[in-house]
């Protein structure tokens, strides 16, 4: 199998997976009826985003798996998801500034993809981008309101962009797999991306009255598999069932 | 108003009911009327909300891909069947908030079906299959009930359900069909739910109040004892379908009545539950409570900000 | 195999095993050094009660399972513990109350556990009696303290009183299994404890300053294997190396 | 205090500090000793501390019943210690409130290592046998210290510590001569915590600070690059004998110097996990705070009850 391209395009679908999952866990626990809804929906956005990558890259593999098990069988050291998408639902201005600095690098990025070599990822990216753009605006609109809101809402949300910031550093880094699949023609060069993204954050941020945190230091690991503390039980409950049940169908 | 005034208001709208004539907001109605379909059509949607709560429990932790995006969709389907329900109970001139309000206090009902935990995946099958199969035999009456608007959010509300039926009763059929494990934990999922769905039709006839009057606004067309019937009669022949066993030793069909005949409920249970001392009611409101207190400030935000926008475009 | 002495084993131990499990996530998150490294010795001396039993359910089975697979190894609907000892660390009032009212009632059942037929069990009993003895004063001493300290410590524990009381009644109820071992002079009858049990918790309770609920609903399933929906999630963490690695020595 | 009463106080404190005499909490002492350490042996406190909460991280999903046990005994060690170490800090008149406080605003450090994220179950192992390992190395000669309070928690410390390694090693040990998988979670447990385990021993002797003073009073009586050389060549034949590679190309063994040349070590990571960004400064210091924070009726409840028993017992 070309394992640059499968590599490839699990780091792409990590993200959706696992800021699906999180999304997911929010359904039925939300501030309102409209939220709830709003955040199931992206969650199944993204779950359908996973499935449509995961199929492709069962295909790539050449051998049995299936997109279940790529979902679900990898150990802890395997999902290359970046760091930001695995942080918890602290409160909702985590989950919606976590959601906000996501979708705008989504959807740069799925605007990128489009113009893959790779016909698979081309279609996926046109489906989703639409997706993607409704989150951000989503996301976007949340932000402002709850940033130019009430005082208590300005603070949480300034608290959610100081602690998440330092995340987003990593969605610009490259892998080995991701910079063969550049020259090849069939991954977005995410390091050209940068400074689309960091504008359309601050103006979004600048009108939500957020202060642009200063720091220069950010994390990363995720797009070599380490993680932060926080995946491990995000996993051990996603894979409960396909640990406990192996090898049957549902 | 006079007396006469009132005399001919009503009798306007008793003629609108027996013409089958819908009833719509702007439209005069009795207040025993209005009441009546505030408490009904709540108690339906705050069924909708908290019932996202026991599905939306196996969530993270769906077997596939597949199952889990289904799952999802069909949990937002019942939060968007219960915003279709609030809006149509508060044209009857009651705020959502003070809907939540009577929820969180524990003053409005929600159906205690959904006080019982999912405890395995093969819950998600038996809610679907009994749980919807059940609300489906309930409410597919209402869409040609007297008041418009609750008419209307039915007609969309059943039509999602019987999806919903149709891929709870897939997923025990895959169960079923599965491995030894996988059957087991079908035919436990049964066994749980079996009973609690069959309290969903409420009380029998002899112990059920109100009925007269909801028949003649259609908000009910048949006793609760017969629905229950139809609700046997429909879902045994499925049950032995897949190979699952309904667990009532008493069940056998009645050539003569043309029915099932089935065992005695446990309706201590059914009290202990709808009184609020099942399994998990304490959980279910206390989860709708700090969905609610935990999201005010998040509301509080957004309204404050909609009032800064508003004042700018008077400026 | 001794089917109902296998089942009369793990229905004991199984309480030990949750609540083991349940203070262990509180490590190094207790509202002081002093209760952190009480709670954390607490779940030690469960976890080798569990050891004890779980070895001898192993030797009981007949067959090559370990401690470990009886631990990690069974499904949802398979473990028998009551449900008052899942219940999660809301806050540390319901932790402690939690504790209290298992350990009242741990100390009279070990106190007959001794009294067995079977040897194993009395050694194990007399081990581990000391030991509930000891948790026994430590949960009673801060019922008391928080109880009859300030209004809120007050609140809270009367909270989680009323909310814990529901599962009291479990402890007192028997399986099949428990019958036919109680019989053979193996096993402890617990309907017999009952009295003793409500007696010292109410006298506690008392010296609390506490409102003993008047409910007389109670909730059960737990020892029959239908557990409330917090255990699911302990045992996807609790299971997930077992699980993701079969077979394996650690 | 005239100037001459306190030379002599300064100059018998001096001969005792040369005659290898314990300094104790009722003698005079000049300040800066007492400043410094409460600055170590705080931090030292601390560290234990924090220090739970990334091996606290798998209690809930140790591997086996007996791991779980060990880790549990462990980690409740290391609680042990804190209390030590924190009472032998108040032996200076510091109260712990205060020592918390200053951990909690980030006025005082804690060893960085634990600022680290445990990833894998093998981490356990990594930190025992690398973590501890390097923990005894700067410790052991503090059992001979000057300040006894500090001296005698120390020797229970490195007792127990050592025991800790151990622990460690026969967990990664087991780990690399189990399956492919288990030897791989080894061998990347060593490979993310070997350099920041070489970094505990602090900067090179060039650019450490207090390095002179602290000799003279024995809070330190070899170099830091003393120190982490004897750990890198304790170290290494460990490694080995379990068959895995520390991760560092440039290792190798210098015949003439007798020890182990090594790689150069990433100051700039040092540094930003030092200034608080590394990968769990914020979690480990949050979480701190959280058990703190949300314990205060628990403490304060407890002091309530204590004075109500006093005063009974006074009246």
């Amino acid at each position: 199998m070309n394992k640059d391209l499968y590599n490839y395009i699990l780091g792409v679908a990590d993200n959706s997976l696992i800021l699906g999952q999180r999304m997911g866990e929010l359904c039925g626990h939300g501030p309102s009826l409209e939220t709830d809804i709003a955040c199931t929906n992206i969650s199944l956005d993204l779950f359908g985003q996973v499935r449509s990558y995961f199929q492709y890259a069962a295909d790539v593999s050449g051998d049995e798996r299936t997109e279940d098990d790529i979902a679900f069988l990898r150990r802890e050291r395997e999902y290359k998801n970046v760091l930001l998408v695995e942080q918890p639902n602290t409160d909702f201005a985590y989950t919606i500034v976590r959601q906000f600095l996501f979708d705008v690098y989504h959807v740069l990025f799925l605007e990128e993809l489009k113009k893959s070599s790779d016909e698979t990822l081309q279609a996926i990216a046109v489906k989703s981008v639409k997706e993607a753009k409704y989150h951000e605006r989503f996301s976007s609109d949340w932000v402002i309101r709850l940033g130019d809101g009430t005082e208590e809402s300005h603070q949480k949300i300034q608290d959610a962009v100081d602690v998440l910031w330092t995340y987003t550093d990593e969605l610009f880094h490259q892998t080995d797999s991701d910079i063969e699949m550049v020259k090849a023609g069939v991954a977005v060069d995410v390091t050209q991306l940068k400074e689309s993204y960091y504008k359309k954050v601050n103006e979004i941020l600048n009108e939500a009255t957020i202060q642009i945190p200063e720091s220069k230091w950010f994390q990363k690991g995720g797009k070599q598999g380490i993680h932060t503390e926080h995946l491990g039980y995000l996993l051990s409950d996603m894979q409960y069932m396909q640990r406990t049940y192996p090898g049957m169908e549902w | 108003m006079s007396e006469a005034e009132l005399k001919s208001l009503e009798a306007a709208f008793e003629k609108k009911i027996a013409d089958d004539v819908r009833i719509e907001p702007k439209d005069w109605m009795p207040e025993k009327y209005r009441k009546t379909h505030i408490r009904q059509i709540s108690q339906h949607a705050h069924s909708e909300i908290v019932g996202m709560l026991p599905e939306g429990n196996w969530i993270t932790r769906a077997p596939s891909l597949r199952r889990k995006v289904a799952l999802l969709a069909k949990v937002q389907d019942e939060a968007g069947h219960g915003l279709y329900l609030y809006s149509a109970c508060e044209t009857l001139g009651i705020s959502r908030d003070e809907l939540l309000d009577q929820l969180h206090t524990g003053k409005a009902k929600y159906s205690s079906i959904f006080n019982y935990p999912t405890v395995t995946w093969a819950d998600m099958g038996a809610i679907g299959w009994l749980v919807d199969g059940a609300a489906i035999i309930n409410q597919v009456p209402l869409m040609n009930t007297s008041y418009g608007p609750y008419a209307r959010a039915m007609v969309r509300v059943c039509k999602e359900e019987s999806f919903h039926q149709r891929q709870g009763f897939e997923i025990m059929m895959k169960l079923a069909q599965g491995s030894p494990e996988q059957k087991e934990m079908a035919q436990d999922a049964l066994n749980r739910w079996w009973w609690p769905s069959i309290m969903m039709f409420g009380p029998t006839d002899a112990e059920s109040t109100h009925t007269e009057q909801s028949m003649k606004w259609k908000l009910k067309r048949k006793t609760n004892d017969e629905l229950r019937q139809q609700f046997i009669d429909q879902t045994i022949p499925q049950a032995e379908l897949i190979g699952l066993t309904v667990p009532d030793p008493d069940l056998k069909w009645n050539e003569e009545r043309g029915h099932y005949d089935f065992g005695p409920i446990d309706w201590d249970e059914f009290w202990q539950v709808v009184k609020g001392h099942g399994p998990c009611n304490k959980e279910r409101i206390g989860a709708r409570v700090n969905a609610y207190e935990g999201g005010k400030w998040v509301r509080d935000g957004a309204m404050a900000h909609a009032a800064k926008k508003e004042k700018q475009e008077v400026a």
